[in-house]
Parts: C-alpha cells; sequence; structure tokens
C-alpha cells in the first residue's frame, strides 16, 4: 500500500469566534477518513465546495498536519512527522495545484520552475533533466526561457505536471488541475496524465468536482461530503450502482451532452 | 491590480531618462565640487552680500545664482550641499532599506510570534511623530552625519518592514510556496529563493523614495539647526537662511528649493520607473 | 418582427482595431432559449455585453445592428438606449458572490430600479418583488428583502438574481454563465428554475455557457463561437446528433462523458484549428473593402 | 459580542502601546548629554541650588524610579512640571492643542475633497488621457512632503503672489477675546467673519502644504479602489439596469470602494498629524508641534515628554476611530 490512511481527522481555529481569552472554537474540516492508496492506483476524489477535498490532499503531503488519526506513506507513519524529517520523503510524493498562476512563481523561467524541486533534492544533471521533462509534457524545449505569463492555461498546467515529475516521485496528487481549463486543453492535460501513470507506473491521487472527468481516469473513487467519506470503491461500480443518495444526487446532477439524458 | 497599471500608457523611457540624468549629473557634482564650484562656499565677503542672480540688474560675474546674506555664493553652495545630500540617501537609504526588508520578511513569511514582536514594534514607532523622533534622536546623538544616518535608520525602518510584511503575507499564501514546500525547500530557503525575488520590485521602488526622504530628513534637520556643523553647507541649512530673508533675497531660498524639489522627485520616480521596467509580470 | 431579438453583422474591435466579435448575426424569439457556445476567448460573453452596453472600455462596436424588440439600439443616442435596454432587457451574471451590492439590503436592490426607471410606485414595487421571491422558491421573501447579502448561501444570491431580472417584465434575458460558480447539484436547481421562469415569462434568453451539457439542457437553439465568429448555427437536437462544422465535432469529442468511459478523449485536433484560422481569415479578407 | 470583544482588543493594544511609547521616550531623552538643571539657572549657581532643583524634578533616583514617579503621576492626571517654562506640562500642552487639531483635520477635509474629486474625475474619464494625467500628477505630489510643499506655497503665495499671510495663526491686532482656543470653530459659532477670514488666511497654506500628499494618496487609492469596483457584476448589472455613469460610480461603485481606501487614509492621517511638527515651525504657527521643537532644543524633559504621549494618543485614537468607521460603514462586520 502506497497510502493507509486511518480515521483522520483535521479542524482548524476558528478566528473569527476566538474568544477574548482562550483558545478559538475549531471548525472540523475532515471527520475521520478511513482509506487507502494501493500502489499503481489512480484515485478520484470527489465532492462539492466545502467537502473538504483539498483540505485531504494537502494533508495527504502533509502541508498541514492532522488533529488525529493517521497517516502511513510507504509503510512510515508521517502523521507528525517534522519538516525536517519529511524533507527526503518529499522526492517520492509531489502536487500538481489547482491554479498554475498562483502555483508558478512569476519571476521565474519555466526552466528554473522545473528546476527547483531537482536542486533542494540534489540532483545532478538537472538542465538535462528539465527537458527532459519537458519533452514527456509535450511542450517544446524553448519554454525554459519563458516565464509563466506567457503561456496559455493547458501550457501553464502542463509545467506543473512537469515539476512534479521531473522528481520521478511514486505518488502525486492532482488537485482540481483542470477545472480552470477549456475542453480541448482539458482533454490533452488528461490523456497526458493518463499516459504519463502507465509510462512511469505512478500512483496518482486525482481531485475533482467533476464526477464525467473522474469517471475517465480514476479506477478507485472516494466520495466526499461534508468531510465525511460517504462512499467508496470501484469507479465503475459506484458510477453503476450509486450506493449513498449523495453519489445518486451528484451523478443524477450532471448535465450530459445529450439531449435525450432524462434530467429529472 | 496589476492589469489595471498595465492598461496605462506611461512614457516609461523619458521617465528614467529624466529622474536618472538628474541624480547623474547630481552625483558628478557632488563628487567634482571642488573643481568644479566657482566659489569656496564657505568664503564670506560682505561686499558681495545678497547680489542677485546673473540675469537680474546688479548681478556680478562668478556668482551665478547670487549670494547669501553673508556673501557666499549660491551655486558653490548647493555643489556642495550635493555630497552631504547623496551620501545621506545613499548609506541610510540601503541600511534602512536592509533593516527594514529582512524585518518585514519575517513577519510576513515566518508569522507566529516573531510577527507579533515586529509588529508590536511597528506600532509603537507608527505612534511617534516622525519629525519631532528625529530632533530628539539627534538632540541625544548629537550633530554629525553617523547621527543624521543612525536617526533615519531607527525611525524609517517600519517603512519598509510594514510594506514587506504585507507583501510576503500574500506571497506566501501562494501556492508557489506550498509548491516549493512539497519540493522540500527549508524555510529560509523559499524566503530567499521564492518570496524575495517577488518583493524585490517593491523594495527597489521604497529603496529609492527612502533615498528622497532621507534628503529630506537631512534638510529639515538643517532647517531646525540640527544637521551637522554649520561650517559645511547643506541644502536645508540654505532653505532655512532664505526662508529668513526671502523678502529682501528670494533667490537664497528658490534655487536649493529647487534643487531638493527635483532630487526628491527624481528619486521616487527612478523607483517607479526602475519597477515598471525590470518587472517581468507588468511587461 | 417575429425575434425580440436579431443581431445584424455585429463587428466588435479593441481599439486598434484587433477584431473581436466578426460580423455575428443571430435571432432569439420569444419564448426561445438560444446558447451561445465557445472555448475562453472566443467571444460569447462580448455579444451579451454588446446587446446591453456594458463592453469594457477598451472595446467598441464597428457595425452592425442590434435590434431588440423592434428598435435598432445603435442608432438610439447613448443615454436613450441604456434607458431602452433598462426597460426590455436585463441580465443574470455570473458571480452571485458579487452581483449584489454587499453595503446595500437585498430588497432595495431589487425594487430600485423599478422605482427609480420604470416609475413604479414604491409599494407596488415591493409586492412585486416579494412575489417574484415567492417565485423563485425562496422561503420567508420578507425575512430575505431585509438581510444583506453575505447573510445568504450562493444558490440563495443567484435565485435573488433570477427574480430580479424578471422583475419588469423584461422581453430578452441574457444569461451569462450563471451557473460556473455554483456546485454541480446547485447548479442543477438554477438551471431548472431558470427554464421554468423563461418558460412561464415567454422571455428571450441568450445563453452564454462553455458547457455542452448544459446547453442540451436548456437550449432549443445555438450558436458555436470560435475567434469572434459564427462557426455553426444549429437547432439544438440537431447539433448533437449531426454536427456539421469539423470544430463542432472535436469540441464534442473533446467533452468527457462518464457514459461512454472507454471512448477516447480527443483534443480538438491541429487539423481542424488550422481550418478554422483559415476560415476566419478567409472571412476577414471578404469583409476588407 | 464580537464587536465589544474586538473593541476590548484594540483598547488593551492601545495601551501597550501607548505605554511602549512612554518608555521609548522616557529613556532616549534621559540620555541627552547636557544638565537641563544647569541650563535654567543664572550663572554663579551654587552646587546646592543645583541639587534642590534636582531633587525637585526627580533626577537625582534612578531612571526606573524616575519613570515610576512620572508614570504614577501621569495616571492621576499630572504630567509635571515644564522646566523652561515653569508651568504645568498638562496646561501648557492642552492649550496648543485645539491649533493643532484645528489645522490637521482643516487639511484632512482639503486632502480629502481634493483626492475624492481627482479619483471621481479619474473613474468617469478611465483609460483616456485625463486619468493619464492625474495618475502622473498625484504620482508626483505624493512624492514630494509637505515640508518642500510649504516652501514651494511660501513662493508662490507668500512672495510672488502674496495674498496669505505666511506666519503665525492669527493678526495680534484682530479684536476679539476668544473663550476657547478652538479659535476656527469659535469664530464660526459667533459669526465673526472678518476673524474667520484672518484665520482662515492664515492657515491655508500650512494646511495645504500638509493637505497635498493625503490628497494625491486619496486619489490614487480610491481612484484605483473604484476601477476594480466598477468590473464587479452588481456594477454591470445596475449599468444594465439603465442608470447613467455618474450614478453608478458615485451610488453604486463608491460605498463600497470607499472601505478599502478608508483603512489606509487612517495610517496616512496620522502621518499628516506628525506632519504639524515640521510645517508648523515653517509658518511660525502656535501649535504643538512648534512648542515640542523648541522643547528638544530647550532640553525640557517634561515638555517632550508630554507632547510625545498626546500625539500617540491622538494616533491610536485616529485609527481607533478610522476602524470603527470602517465597521459602521460594512454591513459584513456590524451583524457578525
Amino acid at each position: 500500500m502506497m497510502y493507509q490512511i486511518k480515521d483522520l481527522q483535521l479542524s482548524l481555529p476558528d478566528m473569527t469566534r476566538k474568544p477574548l481569552l482562550g483558545a478559538a472554537p475549531r471548525i472540523e474540516i475532515l471527520r475521520g477518513l478511513t482509506f487507502d492508496v494501493p500502489q499503481g492506483a489512480v484515485l478520484g476524489i470527489v465532492g462539492g465546495s466545502g467537502s473538504g477535498k483539498s483540505t485531504l490532499g494537502r494533508a495527504m503531503l502533509r502541508l498541514l498536519e492532522p488533529t488525529g488519526g493517521s497517516i502511513t506513506f510507504n509503510g512510515q507513519d508521517i502523521t507528525h512527522l517534522a519538516e525536517d524529517d519529511l524533507r527526503p520523503m518529499r522526492a517520492q510524493m509531489q502536487m500538481i495545484f489547482q491554479d498554475p498562476m498562483s502555483s508558478l512563481n512569476p519571476r521565474r523561467r519555466v526552466g528554473g520552475i522545473i528546476a527547483g524541486p531537482l536542486h533542494v533534492q540534489g540532483h545532478e544533471g538537472i538542465g538535462a533533466k528539465v527537458l527532459e521533462a519537458l519533452d514527456m509534457v509535450g511542450l517544446p524545449r524553448s519554454f525554459a526561457n519563458r516565464y509563466p505569463h506567457e503561456l496559455s492555461g493547458g501550457q501553464r498546467q502542463r509545467v506543473g505536471i512537469a515539476r512534479a515529475i521531473a522528481l520521478r516521485p511514486e505518488f502525486i496528487l492532482a488537485d482540481e488541475i483542470v477545472s480552470g481549463l477549456d475542453v480541448s486543453s482539458q482533454a490533452q492535460v488528461l490523456n497526458l496524465l493518463q499516459e504519463l501513470v502507465r509510462e512511469l507506473g505512478l500512483t496518482l491521487a486525482f481531485i475533482s468536482h467533476d464526477m464525467s472527468v473522474i469517471r475517465r481516469l480514476c479506477d478507485r473513487t472516494l466520495v466526499l461530503y461534508r468531510g465525511e467519506i460517504v462512499e467508496q470503491g470501484p469507479t465503475a461500480a459506484l458510477f453503476a450502482n450509486p450506493q449513498a443518495a449523495y453519489t445518486r444526487d451528484l451523478l443524477d446532477a450532471i448535465p450530459l451532452p445529450d439531449p435525450d439524458q432524462v434530467w429529472a | 491590480m496589476r492589469d489595471a497599471r498595465g492598461d496605462i500608457k506611461r512614457p516609461l523611457g523619458l521617465r528614467l531618462w529624466l529622474s536618472g540624468g538628474w541624480l547623474l549629473l547630481l552625483a558628478l557634482a557632488a563628487l567634482l565640487a571642488p573643481w568644479i564650484a566657482p566659489q569656496d562656499p564657505l568664503a564670506q565677503d560682505l561686499f558681495t552680500s545678497r547680489l542677485p542672480p546673473f540675469w537680474e540688474s546688479g548681478a556680478e560675474p562668478g556668482f551665478w545664482l547670487g549670494s547669501d546674506s553673508l556673501g557666499r555664493d549660491v551655486l558653490s553652495r548647493i555643489i556642495h550641499g550635493a555630497r552631504l545630500a547623496l551620501i545621506v540617501a545613499l548609506v541610510a537609504g540601503t541600511l534602512t532599506c536592509i533593516i527594514g526588508t529582512a524585518l518585514g520578511l519575517i513577519a510576513g513569511y515566518y508569522r507566529g510570534w516573531p510577527d507579533r514582536i515586529i509588529s508590536r514594534f511597528v506600532d509603537i514607532w507608527m505612534a511617534f511623530p516622525p519629525v519631532l523622533f528625529a530632533i530628539l534622536l539627534i538632540a541625544v546623538l548629537g550633530t554629525g552625519l553617523t547621527s543624521i544616518i543612525i536617526a533615519i535608520v531607527v525611525i524609517d525602518w517600519t517603512r519598509f518592514a510594514r510594506v514587506i510584511r504585507a507583501e510576503a503575507m500574500t506571497q506566501g499564501a501562494m501556492d508557489y510556496v506550498a509548491s516549493a514546500q512539497v519540493a522540500g525547500r527549508k524555510r529560509m530557503g523559499t524566503m530567499l529563493a521564492e518570496i524575495l525575488p517577488n518583493v524585490l520590485p517593491t523594495v527597489v521602488a521604497l529603496l529609492t523614495l527612502e533615498m528622497g526622504i532621507a534628503v529630506i530628513v537631512e534638510a529639515i534637520l538643517s532647517f531646525v539647526n540640527l544637521s551637522i556643523s554649520t561650517d559645511s553647507p547643506t541644502w536645508g541649512g540654505m532653505i532655512s537662511e532664505g526662508r529668513t530673508s526671502v523678502h529682501q533675497a528670494w533667490w537664497v531660498l528658490v534655487f536649493p528649493l529647487i534643487t531638493l524639489f527635483f532630487t526628491v522627485l527624481s528619486f521616487s520616480q527612478l523607483g517607479e520607473g526602475l519597477k515598471d521596467r525590470f518587472d517581468p509580470v507588468l511587461r | 418582427m417575429s425575434a425580440y431579438l436579431q443581431i445584424r453583422n455585429l463587428c466588435v474591435t479593441l481599439k486598434g482595431g484587433i477584431p473581436i466579435l466578426r460580423r455575428v448575426s443571430l435571432d432569439v424569439a420569444a419564448g426561445q432559449v438560444h446558447g451561445l457556445v465557445g472555448e475562453s476567448g472566443a467571444g460569447k460573453s462580448m455579444i451579451g455585453k454588446a446587446v446591453l452596453g456594458t463592453l469594457p472600455r477598451a472595446l467598441q462596436v464597428t457595425r452592425g445592428e442590434i435590434w431588440l424588440d423592434g428598435v435598432d439600439l445603435l442608432s438610439l443616442p447613448a443615454r436613450e438606449r441604456q434607458r431602452r435596454i433598462g426597460a426590455t432587457a436585463a441580465l443574470i451574471p455570473q458571480d452571485p458572490l458579487t452581483a449584489l451590492n454587499p453595503v446595500r439590503r437585498v430588497g432595495p436592490q431589487i425594487t430600485r430600479r423599478l422605482v427609480d426607471i420604470l416609475g413604479w410606485s414604491r409599494s407596488d414595487a415591493e409586492a412585486r418583488a416579494l412575489h417574484l421571491l415567492e417565485e423563485v422558491q425562496i422561503p420567508d421573501p420578507a425575512r430575505v428583502m431585509r438581510s444583506y447579502p453575505h447573510e445568504l448561501s450562493g444558490g440563495m444570491r443567484q435565485r435573488i438574481l433570477i427574480a430580479a431580472a424578471f422583475s419588469a417584465e423584461p422581453k430578452l434575458i441574457i444569461a451569462d454563465e450563471p451557473t460556473t460558480a455554483l456546485d454541480v447539484t446547485v447548479q442543477k436547481q438554477i438551471l431548472r428554475l431558470i427554464a421554468d421562469m423563461q418558460a412561464r415569462h415567454g422571455t428571450a434568453l441568450l445563453f452564454v455557457t462553455h458547457d455542452l451539457g448544459v446547453v442540451s439542457k436548456v437550449c432549443d437553439t445555438l450558436s458555436v463561437l470560435y475567434a469572434g465568429k459564427v462557426i455553426e448555427d444549429a437547432r439544438m437536437r440537431r447539433f448533437f446528433t449531426r454536427p456539421i462544422h469539423p470544430y463542432s465535432r472535436a469540441l464534442l469529442a473533446a467533452t468527457p462523458s462518464y457514459e461512454d468511459p472507454e471512448g477516447a478523449l480527443t483534443p480538438v485536433p491541429q487539423s481542424v484549428i488550422e481550418q478554422v484560422e483559415r476560415e476566419v481569415q478567409d472571412h476577414d479578407r471578404r469583409a476588407a473593402p | 459580542m464580537t464587536l465589544l470583544r474586538s473593541i476590548l482588543m484594540r483598547l488593551l493594544s492601545t495601551a501597550i502601546t501607548l505605554f511602549g511609547v512612554a518608555v521609548i521616550v522616557f529613556v532616549v531623552i534621559r540620555v541627552v548629554p547636557g544638565n537641563p538643571i544647569a541650563m535654567m539657572l543664572p550663572p554663579g549657581a551654587t552646587e546646592a541650588d543645583i541639587a534642590r532643583l534636582q531633587a525637585q524634578y526627580g533626577f537625582d533616583k534612578s531612571i526606573f524610579g524616575q519613570f515610576v514617579i512620572w508614570l504614577s503621576g501621569v495616571l492621576q492626571g499630572d504630567f509635571g512640571t515644564s522646566i523652561s517654562l515653569r508651568q504645568p506640562v498638562s496646561s501648557l500642552v492642552l492649550n496648543r492643542l485645539p491649533a493643532t487639531l484645528e489645522l490637521s483635520i482643516v487639511a484632512l477635509l482639503i486632502a480629502i475633497a481634493i483626492g475624492g474629486t481627482l479619483a471621481l474625475m479619474g473613474t468617469l474619464r478611465r483609460d483616456s488621457r485625463a486619468e493619464g494625467a492625474i495618475d502622473i500628477s498625484a504620482g508626483m505630489a505624493l512624492s514630494i512632503p509637505d515640508f518642500l510643499w510649504g516652501l514651494v506655497l511660501i513662493l508662490l503665495f507668500g512672495v510672488l503672489w502674496p495674498v496669505f499671510h505666511i506666519s503665525g495663526r492669527i493678526s495680534p491686532a484682530l479684536d476679539i477675546d476668544f473663550t476657547t482656543n478652538f479659535y476656527l470653530f469659535e469664530a464660526l459659532l459667533r459669526l465673526r467673519l472678518d476673524v474667520l477670514g484672518d484665520l482662515i488666511g492664515h492657515m491655508f497654506m500650512p494646511a495645504l502644504a500638509l493637505a497635498i500628499p493625503l490628497s494625491a494618496i486619496i486619489a490614487q487609492l480610491l481612484k484605483q479602489s473604484l476601477k476594480e469596483t466598477m468590473h464587479l457584476d452588481y456594477v454591470t448589472l445596475s449599468r444594465t439596469h439603465g442608470y447613467g455613469e455618474t450614478h453608478v460610480i458615485t451610488r453604486d461603485a463608491l460605498p463600497n470602494a470607499i472601505l478599502p481606501t478608508l483603512t489606509l487614509v487612517g495610517v496616512q492621517f496620522t502621518f499628516l498629524i506628525g506632519g504639524t511638527v515640521i510645517i508648523e515651525r515653517l509658518f511660525s504657527y502656535e501649535g504643538l508641534g512648534n512648542m515640542a521643537i523648541d522643547a528638544v532644543i530647550n532640553r525640557d524633559l517634561p515638555l517632550i515628554q508630554g507632547i510625545v504621549i498626546l500625539f500617540a494618543l491622538i494616533f491610536t485614537l485616529v485609527n481607533f476611530a478610522v476602524d470603527m468607521l470602517y465597521v459602521v460603514l460594512n454591513p459584513r462586520l456590524r451583524h457578525a
């Protein structure tokens, strides 16, 4: 198992309701999640706004520290590991962010952005690895000299992917990475991701609010609703025979590009 | 905000050329003062007192911009005064910038207790009227170049700390910072390699602004006779003298004032110009 | 004159001459929903903005006619045009979070145009607003009228905006991506509400969206745009069963549908993009004097 | 509840800040070289005389001891006695305060009037040459500090075209007995238009000098904020309703756009009040700032302390008032 997550809880202090003395009350974002991510799996995490899916992603990468439960990555408990101890493991777990405008440093060129993690993790032959990563995501090598704001939305998202795969991690978390894209760029990015998973043997967790995209890409799916897992299982089964009422609502609400769909 | 600024077509080049040109001229004047000043700036001669500038009747050759009530040449005093003004601008501006930026970055990026301490000091500092604070410090430290520089740094570091703290907080919330953490970068490394380049254009604009302010602070201190000893010419000292005799000899006030005005304006416009010109995101 | 809205040869350019809309023509009849589809930058929102007179300052209409309820808006002086638009058309905006003034209560935001622009009495306007809030299924409308926008959820605010849009019985409503900011379950409710209200009031509706799924649920006819040019005009059912233009076919092929997970998801092929680009250039050449 | 809590938090924070200011100024001025007592005695005073006075002013105790004495006095409203003027600091300071307050408030009003007008004009003519001109002139106006504007104004309206008084607060020849030191306010209440004119003639230049940089800041911030608000959907909606451009800007965009400007203007207003120190000196205007500079030059420790604390108090009160105004204008906070 790549990830074993047991009874994961996470709450954040609500500073707007902090009393004069004493601690602020906490808002529970994740309320006890238990699931596994097997080696080589593509796991879809789906839910509406406020369901806690992004918080879950950031907890899995330990950008946030859980308040309860445990996260085991490759057999090691990382729930409360200090940042210094996490650092060497970071090479194995990477992330692609939702908004490439915010996740790509505007004052670095594309080449520098992709090289960043390689530098930090002490790789050698960085120049060659950067070009290789650009090749893999289908961007021309000349893009290494461009700034992020000179690229289109789909191209920026490819830079984000290139940065994540340059380290050749075992696990990648993709947080809503196609939600801001047009359908044609979305199709390109999804196809690219599918290809990379196959070629590099990646394990992928894919966060999305779009059931159609999840269906296309993921072999397992987990449905979140207000910080709880309401349903999880193989994607095909979950779509064919949804158990939870919320899953059924979600599926029913999707407008398919099909005039004959009964949308009652 | 960025988009709106990008839409406005500004004569970028002209602004940089004018402000840079004036400051260069001033720097040359300061460096070459003993050789290019037509008169000894300290030489007093009651026979040449209150001479008008060259185009008025009664002017004397060699006193191009006239002379003050003690017969000292206004132009020569302005040229010599540039030395002190520029030294204060460069040294005090740079020191203030380094200290204020460092504290602002730490407060804005690390948050927590460093932020609480630094912000508290900023609050206290903001409750002082700056000019009064400066005068008070000079009274304590005694007059002199070093005292002026120390006073400026002690008073104005908050200008950088406040602005840079806010910017660092905004930048710290961006995903590229989270991305650096995912890559395993240390916090100090992220601050220097990711955040600092993004606040640098603001730092540059603040730095040149601060240089202009340093010149003004020096002038204000000279104005209330608290700058450096009276035998070196300063623009503020000239303005102070000119203010009292403005009805008899307007030129004693006007020429140092114009010099000061353009210098302060050039410093601030230089910063804005550089910021717009060399920021890859704005272009 | 059957159509409430007729657009003829509408050209909009960026100052400096870069074309944004290239001779767009379309009709929307009473009781009909017309979809405007295209990828970002195709100019679909600009059509709605041109009709409502809210184009960004950098853009200008260079030629064409916009007939709204029998009057060519572009032939009217600016002040009168804006009044005319206010009396006959309405907008359902994209983002319910920024579409209500945060410092004013909800009620006056619905009623004030009825009073200020259309000369209703205050009590009539309030009665009308209450009635419409009930019609869009808002519980306790009297209380909602007195609330500030931040006290209401996104879905609730979008309902209020729909009610406000219908308040003056407009001939035409332009809905600009009205559900993009909402969760999919809320989107369904809102889309249904818009469709119901539109049918009940017999309004013409111009529906701007990037989502072909949404189009298939609410539109009767649609125009596909690319680079400010209408690539294909179609009735809705015909478009989804027999799209004519290769670009339309490519867009459909790129849209994921969970019913056919194994079918390949095809990005718009380069050859199609080249073809459309050629067509746009030919179009410009023919249009040039 | 939340509102009350945040008010309490603010008061606590204000108290800490004021305490910090008191400590710093107390320590700093006691490092000033030179014996203030020696300066006030006639030549030939004996050691015993000096010691007696030292004891009278408490200068024979340690800095900490002096601070405790001073602080307990302050808490009872006693700020000590001025060394140079030999009067209680509190009455000296309170006599001068109205002059400075009037000057600051008039300057603020001028700044709001100029800045607000420019911002509205710039928004009305946005993306045009007129807006560019406003941007450039505002950018230049705010980079020149009040001190220089004061000198420029003296040249313009005192020498070139002498229509205003370049020094003082009021012409001594005027026949009026004020009961308060709020001359402007009192002249207005008593409808003494001649006195009012004379006061304005004195106040115009220093107030304008203080107002110019602030008006440029207001123009820039408010215009920025207005332009951002003009892109919001509710403003677009209002346009489609048939409202004219002026109505949309003043009625729809302005109430919302003012909020972000307001907080920054609060801080800038404290800078303006701080600016009165040198501006009062420049125009020989008899306010607190002018007195403060004399106090420093005369090494009048109790007076310096009193003035600095009063300035700090005014600054924190201004910030507090701005925060309260923000809450009142923002329904999101009002009901929280």
